[in-house]
């Protein structure tokens, strides 16, 4: 399946625009994406830490990714 | 639980938010303001911006206020935070909370702010003399 | 040592009290706002009074306010107390403390307001239906 | 000799004015003071409590008192 992954801050510069589509096997989880995306760009691996945000939530490692999903990389926050 | 969270494109103002908060029955009132600071780790800042992931932002926003209703007997909370653009002391963040008596408003106030910083999708970039950098995200 | 220290018979202004404090070397400012409540130990409050002996008072504001500067590393502080009548919802104290990050504001302020109750001599009586009574004079 | 003593509060309730003058041995302490006021002024006993203020600084128990004092009576504060 593809999904459409959102970017913010730095992984917004990391990916070169505010959204990629990825390529993933039906039901992958967020550790698959986070592999995908880290082998098409390896710069994010050098961040702080991030994580992945499915429908506007934070997301466990094993939760399953659909393609309607609103799916989000979260770099380390820093507002306030 | 009456709250009011907003993220907003221009300049926040202080005295709309202590007076939002305000109420009869309510004794004290605690406000938190964040302004942009002229230097970091001993390097001058020229500006801020911030980026915010809007949607789940308020999400989250409503979700620290409601925990601290859950905690602290409040009255009224107020959560505003800024987007795009700002200068020197300029004001990215204003929380206030108001309560019966002092101890609940100080206490939810102070981790509405500590619980935002932690959780809450809005991104920081500050820009220097010689370039720019995302806060907090390389280690 | 930035400090504005003030016993006002008007109304007190926030944004004026937080203007103040602000500074570029600043990232965080905390306020403690007094605001007069409808009713004390379940009983309605009409109105309330302030009296001050207010050379003393000034003096005593002025310690407590060093004190925190000892303490803790802050930019600017902040006081501002009213005398004579207050309505519900008007504002008793405005105390204000800016520093280069939150903690010392949020902490320094916290003592300050809790200083004050203790030990600046300024007096409150509070008006009810059915009398009138200065608060903590008898046991 | 005489001092003269202010009062806020609930003391200026009991005094009937804001300050009243009273007869006291040369050189009294501040102890000395207050028993002169609670005999005249039985109902300051009632009160939570008070402390004496000589010059605009609370007073140790041990002050010499003078004439060209400001004294005052500071029943329990309340501000803020």
């Amino acid at each position: 399946m593809e999904v459409n992954v959102l970017a913010f801050g730095i992984a917004k510069d990391i990916f070169g625009g505010s959204s990629v589509s990825v390529s993933l096997p039906d039901d992958a989880n967020t550790v698959q994406l986070k592999q995908a995306l880290e082998e098409h760009f390896p710069r994010l691996k050098l961040i702080a830490s991030y994580l992945v945000a499915v429908n506007n939530e934070y997301a466990d490692e094993d939760l399953l990714l659909s393609t309607r999903d609103e799916i989000a990389i979260i770099p380390p926050v820093s507002g306030g | 639980m009456e709250v009011l969270i907003e993220l907003l494109d221009g300049p926040l103002n202080v005295q709309t938010c202590t007076q939002w908060v305000t109420s009869p029955d309510a004794g004290g009132i605690n406000v938190f303001i964040g302004t942009v600071r002229n230097v970091t780790k001993g390097k001058p800042v020229i500006k801020l911006e911030f980026e915010a992931y809007k949607q789940m932002a308020i999400n989250e926003m409503h979700k620290i206020i409601k925990q601290a209703f859950e905690r602290w007997p409040l009255k009224k909370a107020l959560l505003h935070h800024r987007t795009g653009t700002l200068e020197i002391g300029e004001i990215p963040v204003i929380i206030a909370v108001s309560a019966a008596h002092r101890d609940a408003a100080f206490e939810a106030c102070r981790f509405i702010i500590d619980t935002l910083k932690q959780t809450v999708p809005i991104w920081k970039k500050e820009f220097f003399e010689d370039g720019e950098v995302w806060v907090a995200a390389h280690p």
